[in-house]
């Protein structure tokens, strides 16, 4: 039996499940008006009933989620925060990396390596520009000036290509990259194996294993 | 209507005084559109900016109340322009056609000797005694010559020649007067004088339009009937794009103004019996005028066969020569009594009525001093009210503060059929009867009106013939025959049409009546409308006809004779060719005349003068009159002030008219309490009492409530901003309403005083879907000295903050 | 097919309000009764002016102005309704297609497929496009004037005029080509001009590409309460014409060089494989 | 399996990849919905009736579907209004039968009554044509004191008639001058 490392809290995991199925469910009832041809689609206002719905969720989570697990918050804030120049060594040799296999040059990553990082900076950032926007044109559509509600839909709109895009970078890594072999476990399963581990998260890996004796 | 109203795109000026034309007849503003377009200017006289005012191209204030003032000025400036322009102005027209040239008995004084009044009256000064408010009108007559013609002079030099006496009465009326009378500005009334009296020249046309605004005064006749002066003077009545243009507010008030559902005239304006009428020939001896002229045609002159011929209609075989075809199954009303609106609710109120039918009519709200009204209407025992809504009327026993078992009336509501539920006939106000049809089923049991009436007719032919009751036989013997279950409508306007009796056949004119019982005729004016060829009324021939002056001669039809423009023989010269070649209404052709139907066939006065007649020939004389000698407060119109009056007279001591009938003196509001002037008027997306309005959401939405539309002066010195409530009193009643305050109500300045004014729409009551106070909750019971119209658009008012 | 197009002269208008109530008649927005006992849903503002504002079941109103340019009162009346724009902001940032051109030019509405989204109330330079919505669960439908073209109550396809124009008892309103009414509406401003009106203006000539509501006026159009030189907003430019597509490229490029990536890392991984395959053996 | 689902994917990113980029190069073609043509709902025109309103007299026309009526609108041909209709004019579909607030019911409030109760029409005409010859009989003048025949009654008025027809205005005239009405009045003066 291989070597099994917990990556992943469950509170975590069931955050990071709802909030992708409830943003999942926002972004193709969202895309639907975007995408000119699909609007037909949203007729009769029933894709904004899902969305709205989907907006509650994809709310109060998270809500839910940071009062039960403080310090995992702050933590994870923290990090979404916390760059430096590894992160240029990683992003130089991401290309040859996801393309070709190729490791030359990566540097060791922590828990999230850098394009997680970025991902997850993005969630927070567009996750509250959503947040903002979306209930702005939600509760004051009838009295805000029409002028706001116009920007509030451009950055919502800026926000849901951005995020979008990324989100669409994210299912594909956890998914269907070849080397990402095990991303679907750690988030499924919550544990990844020392040996991708090691492979993937080496700071990270090193960090979780100091003084103390790994699981088998 | 002289005229009509496609007619009005052919004036070159149009005033609208007295009237809202843009509000209150938007349709037809359609053809003022139309003749502005074609460069004429609209001229708007009121107290407030309106609609029209907004569209018109001079714009004048004044004071309600005020119209003599206003238009006796514009006279003498005429008059006077006449003096130093005289090729300005259609002088034959004046001598020819007017009477300008009649001299008048030399007893005659006017109101410049005589502090305000006129030769002849029985009181003095600002009578109060009742008896006493009348004129021997003997010092006005005209001179007649040996033969019993009145006598002329054609130089219009003798002094005691109308346009003498004209000249004396109006020069009174200067700019500087009538802006002390009015609060119109100098300046702008002198504008509106100088471009009125371009419609003067010949070939040019000025048309009036007036409406409520200028009858429903104290004076309202004599309103109309300077508005006539003026127009005789610019030579305006009888030409296309001319003539004085009474616009109506009912879509049938014509109609039935023709067939006389009045105390005081029978279908076709004949004078009704009075007490003093012991036979048919006694009756017919005093109400046909008679003239010794040749070349008068004196029109009514045939007034016995249309009185057969009516008599005919209605008692049929039982109208023998032997029974004076039934003269007196007729009422006959007692001489000198009125009969009328205000007298009928006095009646009422004391308990002369006892029961009371009342046809798609609301006088709880239409009524003047609606309280009283209200109050007269407990006094029935028995009331009856057809309609297609609820109203005021019919709920009166119901209405806020009442107890409603102490009224003891009996009510009966029955529901009837709208405009486009039944067949018939209506109106209009330039005298078109235009058919309409049944297009769609009525609401639950709802039956025509005309069901209804056959229904009682022949329910109380059936009591009288079995119970018997006094003058039984004027019920019994009426011709009463339009089929069974449901009336045929067709029967019944082919009686109003008439038949000849000898052979059955519909008349084609009234040119055929007689006066021997060989003729029938429901209403003589409109016969012709529904002849052997078929119903003239149905006819749509949309070509707009001779001289393309928009005459639709086949468009429906007009009476008298299909008549477009009545008296239309003073649009031509003497020789019959037209004033105005470019809108000629009729032309002396070869030997014939071309164009509308003439106003009698004669050939023109110059062409053969044998056998020409004089153009105006419902006048006895045959000549306009700018000298009336059958009014009652006097044969030219002076300025007198309302009943209600904010100032003295300050054309004279006689401060109101000094010959209509004050009913409740004691109810008379004097300035001191009651300082602001108040005028009722109605709003485009309502009509009249509200019934037909205020239970039809997208007109509710439009003026959802009633208000009182005040200056930004008066608003500032009540204290009241706009949409605030207020409370408008008079000694009557009072009235809670919204504030409009608007910049289109300016208070007046006359000559250093201030008059405020302020207007009240009257359409709202208590039922309804869209409820509010009644304007006629302030209104007097007074009326006008001759037709006793109520005063409605002149009275006095507080304001108070709620 | 030659644009058509309504000409408004409000030197002409009476404010008779016959269009209020005409289009309300023919698109059957009567669904709305007011009733004694819920009230009648409209007061008196101190105004003739009323209802206070466009609603889905008022797609054209009247308005009145009082105003005093030296001293002499003047009450103009305007009419407000959809202007039907050539550059029409609503048709922009309508994601359902909902609004749209219609072939003879004006902004033509299929409510039924409407999302009620909403953006066109905010594009809209006229502040024309009113909702019927769910505060909470946010179903809304748009509605607006349809130049009388809506399904089932299509005039214009039937060959007749609007009915608002129909209505019009002093031809205030008018329906033609529109070079033709642009043509009229010069002539008429001349003829404005000529009789001292110097500031008479044909409005909506060139305005956002051309309207197909035109306005004579006999003075500046902020007078009347239109807005001078009325423009799509920066907001709608920066999302219709910048964010969005960018977006479609981006989010277009992202999805290609995904495949992309899927299929050179994979082969690339079957190579080392084999590579490695091959080394083992 | 593994092809199947390559294929899939590749096709449909190609796809989807397309659909955004061609969006962004043409926006109309994607909003090149086909929009539903729907024949006329309503009829225009049938039969042409007078405005119940003002005295202009302007011409409509009505058109209904089994009685009910679906729309009213001016009548182009006519030559006063032209197809036009103002305020009232244009909303005259509101006094059609299907305005709920109708009169549709023969109703009666006895004297002191406090509410209406529903008549028939034999009923009610029958009572009515007592009241009048009742009312008629017991108050009536045949000589008046100065001994004249006047053969009239002061003790029924009758109010009314401009918003009758013709034919219905004439026959209420001779009724009520049979009856011997002389208070007798309409809109005329209001």
């Amino acid at each position: 039996m291989q070597q099994e490392v917990e990556k992943y809290s469950k509170p975590t995991r069931i955050l990071h499940w709802v909030h992708l199925v409830s943003f999942c469910i926002l972004f193709l009832t969202g895309l639907v008006l975007f995408v000119p041809g699909l609007g037909v689609i949203a007729q009769d206002s029933w894709t904004r009933v899902i969305h709205r719905v989907a907006a509650v969720i994809f709310i109060l989570a998270p809500i839910i989620y940071v009062p039960m697990n403080w310090k995992a918050t702050l933590k994870g804030v923290k990090e979404a925060f916390s760059w430096s120049a590894a992160d240029i060594g990683w992003l130089k040799a991401a290309p040859r990396y996801y393309f070709l296999g190729d490791e030359t040059g990566m540097p060791p990553q922590g828990s999230m390596n850098t394009g997680q990082r970025l991902w997850w900076l993005i969630v927070l950032v567009s996750g509250v520009i959503f947040t903002i926007t979306g209930l702005v044109m939600w509760f004051a559509k009838t009295t805000a000036p029409a002028a706001v509600l116009q920007w509030m839909v451009f950055f919502h709109d800026v926000a849901f290509i951005v995020a979008g895009t990324m989100l669409l970078l994210h299912i594909y890594l956890g998914l269907l990259h070849p080397l990402m072999t095990e991303a679907w476990k750690a988030i499924y399963k919550g544990t990844v194996s020392v040996e991708y581990a090691k492979k993937h998260h080496a700071k990270w890996y090193e960090e979780v294993t100091r003084g103390k004796e790994v699981k088998s | 209507m002289t005229n009509h109203w496609n007619d009005i795109a052919n004036a070159d000026v149009i005033m609208a005084i007295g009237s809202n034309p843009a509000e209150n007849h938007p349709a037809a503003f359609g053809h003022i559109t139309d003749a502005k377009e074609r460069g004429a200017q609209l001229i708007s006289v009121d107290p407030r900016f309106t609609r029209t005012s907004a569209k018109a191209d001079i714009y004048s204030p004044l004071r309600s109340g005020t119209d003599i003032a206003f238009i006796d000025g514009m006279i003498k400036y005429v008059l006077d322009d006449i003096d130093h322009n005289p090729g300005n102005y259609n002088m034959s027209y004046i001598k020819e056609y007017t009477n300008a040239a009649y001299l008048i008995n030399p007893g005659y004084k006017g109101p410049a000797d005589l502090d305000g009044l006129f030769s002849g009256y029985a009181g003095g000064l600002n009578e109060t005694d009742g008896n006493k408010r009348k004129y021997d009108k003997s010092s006005w007559q005209f001179q007649l010559d040996e033969k019993g013609i009145p006598k002329r002079d054609m130089t219009l030099q003798d002094p005691n020649c109308v346009f003498q006496i004209m000249k004396r009465h109006f020069a009174r009326y200067t700019p500087e007067k009538v802006n002390e009378i009015t609060g119109a500005p100098v300046d702008t009334f002198l504008q509106i004088c100088q471009t009125y009296a371009t419609s003067g020249q010949v070939g040019k046309a000025g048309t009036i339009l007036y409406a409520m605004g200028t009858t429903q005064h104290t004076y309202g006749a004599q309103n109309i009937r300077s508005y006539c002066i003026l127009q005789l003077l610019l030579g305006n009545i009888g030409i296309a794009g001319g003539g004085i243009n009474a616009m109506r507010g009912e879509s049938n008030v014509q109609g039935s103004t023709d067939h006389c559902l009045l105390f005081h005239i029978l279908p076709g304006y004949l004078k009704v019996p009075d007490d003093t009428d012991d036979t048919l020939d006694k009756y017919l001896e005093r109400v046909t005028p008679k003239s010794n002229d040749p070349k008068s045609a004196n029109w009514w002159q045939h007034t016995p066969k249309y009185m057969v011929s009516l008599l005919k209609a209605w008692y049929g075989n039982a109208a023998t020569r032997d029974n004076q075809f039934g003269f007196h199954y007729l009422p006959k009303i007692e001489t000198g009594k009125n009969y009328s609106h205000i007298s009928l609710f006095e009646a009422m109120y004391s308990g002369v009525i006892k029961g009371m039918m009342c046809w798609g009519q609301n006088p709880a709200v239409g009524g003047p001093n609606a309280n009283l009204e209200r109050l007269a209407l407990g006094e029935l025992d028995w009331l009856v009210v057809t309609d297609i809504w609820h109203t005021e009327t019919a709920n009166f026993w119901q209405r806020p503060g009442v107890n409603k078992a102490d009224i003891k009336t009996e009510v009966f509501l029955l529901p009837a059929l709208n405009s486009f539920e039944k067949e018939g006939s209506v109106t209009n106000s330039g005298r078109w009867s235009q058919w309409r049809y049944a297009a769609a089923a009525g609401p639950g049991v709802a039956m025509g009106d005309l069901w209804m009436l056959d229904w009682l007719a022949r329910k109380l032919m059936e009591m009288y013939a079995n119970e018997g009751g006094p003058n039984a036989e004027a019920i019994t013997q009426l011709n009463w025959n339009y089929g069974h279950e449901h009336p045929d409508v067709h029967a019944v306007a082919k009686e109003i049409n008439g038949y000849d009796l000898t052979t059955g056949k519909l008349l084609p004119s009234f040119t055929k009546l007689m006066d021997d019982g060989t003729t029938s005729s429901g209403n003589w004016l409109y016969c012709a409308s529904y002849t052997e060829d078929g119903n003239m009324a149905a006819r749509r021939d949309p070509t707009p006809g001779p001289f393309n002056i928009g005459l639709y001669p086949n468009w429906s039809w007009c009476w008298p004779v299909n008549r477009r423009i009545i008296y239309n023989r003073a649009s031509v010269d003497l020789n019959g060719e037209p004033w105005d070649k470019n809108h000629p209404v009729i032309w002396w052709q070869g030997d014939k005349w071309v164009g509308d139907v003439p106003d009698g066939g004669w050939p023109p006065m110059a062409v053969d003068p044998e056998n020409t007649k004089y153009p105006f020939i419902m006048k006895p004389e045959g000549h306009a009159r700018f000298f009336g000698p059958g009014m009652a407060e006097g044969p030219l119109p002076e300025h007198y002030e309302p009943w209600e009056s904010p100032i003295k007279n300050p054309m004279s001591p006689q401060q109101s008219n000094p010959a209509f009938k004050i009913w409740r003196p004691d109810e008379q509001g004097t300035p001191d309490k009651y300082p602001i002037v108040c005028s009722t008027y109605r709003l485009c997306e309502h009509w009249q009492g509200g019934q037909m309005t205020r239970n039809m959401p997208w007109l509710i939405e439009m003026q959802p409530e009633p208000f009182v539309e005040m200056s930004e002066e008066l608003a500032a010195k009540i204290g009241i901003v706009n949409g605030e409530k207020v409370i408008v009193e008079s000694t009557r009643g009072q009235v809670y309403l919204t504030a409009v305050i608007t910049k289109r109500f300016k208070p007046f300045q006359m000559n250093g005083t201030t008059v405020h004014q302020v207007g009240i729409p009257w359409h709202w009551g208590f039922t309804g879907l869209s409820t509010g106070d009644s304007a006629n909750k302030l209104t007097p019971h007074v009326g006008d000295a001759n037709t006793m119209i109520p005063e409605y658009k002149a009275f006095l008012v507080n304001i108070r903050k709620v | 097919m030659a644009e058509k197009a309504i000409l408004y002269d409000a030197t002409r208008c009476t404010a008779c309000r016959g269009c209020q109530a005409a289009c309300k008649q023919w698109n059957e927005n009567d669904e709305f009764i007011p009733t004694v006992e819920n009230g009648v849903q409209s007061v008196n503002r101190g105004s003739y002016e009323n209802p206070p504002d466009l609603s889905p079941t008022t797609w054209l109103k009247m308005e009145f102005r009082e105003v005093t340019p030296d001293g002499k009162v003047r009450w103009l009346f305007n009419r407000r309704s959809c202007m039907h724009c050539t550059d029409a902001g609503c048709v922009k940032v309508c994601p359902s297609g909902a609004l749209y051109h219609h072939e003879l030019g004006f902004v033509a509405y299929d409510k039924d497929i409407c999302t009620g989204c909403g953006y066109c109330e905010d594009a809209c330079p006229f502040d024309v496009p009113r909702y019927e919505r769910n505060f909470v669960s946010g179903i809304a439908k748009m509605d607006k004037c349809t130049f009388c073209t809506t399904p089932g109550l299509d005039r214009i396809a039937g060959g007749w005029e609007p009915a608002c124009v129909k209505t019009c008892p002093p031809d205030a309103l008018q329906y033609g080509d529109r070079d033709q009414l642009v043509a009229e509406g010069k002539k008429r401003v001349e003829a404005l001009i000529a009789k001292g009106w110097t500031n008479a203006n044909l409005y909506g000539e060139k305005e956002l590409g051309g309207l197909h509501v035109m306005y004579v006026l006999d003075d500046h159009p902020a007078v009347y309460g239109l807005p001078v030189d009325p423009q799509i907003s920066a907001a709608t430019i920066a999302w219709q014409d910048v964010i969005q597509p960018i977006g479609w490229v981006v989010g277009g490029l992202t999805i290609l060089g995904l495949g992309f990536n899927y299929l050179v890392a994979r082969a690339n991984i079957n190579r080392e494989k084999e590579k490695k395959d091959a080394a083992r053996s | 399996m593994e092809l199947s689902r390559r294929d899939f994917l590749k096709t449909s990113g190609a796809a989807m990849g397309g659909i955004f980029m061609l969006g962004a190069l043409n926006p109309d073609i994607a909003h090149a919905v086909t929009h539903k043509f729907l024949p006329l709902k309503k009829k225009i025109g049938e039969k042409t009736t007078i405005c119940p309103y003002d005295a202009s007299g302007c011409g409509f026309i009505v058109a209904t579907e089994n009685g009910r009526v679906v729309n009213i609108e001016g009548d182009p041909d006519h030559p006063i209004n032209r197809g036009g209709g103002c305020a009232k004019g244009a909303s005259m579909r509101q006094l059609s039968a299907n305005n709920p607030w109708r009169l549709s019911k023969v109703l009666y409030r006895p004297p002191g009554g406090l509410n209406w109760e529903e008549k028939d029409w034999d009923w009610a005409l029958t009572e009515i044509a007592r009241r009048i010859k009742d009312t008629r009989d017991a108050n009536f003048t045949e000589l008046d004191s100065k001994g004249n025949l006047v053969n009239r009654t002061e003790a029924i008025a009758n109010l009314g008639g401009s918003a009758l027809d013709n034919e219905e205005c004439y026959l209420l005239s001779k009724l009520t001058r049979a009856l011997g009405v002389v208070y007798l009045e309409h809109h005329a003066r209001i």
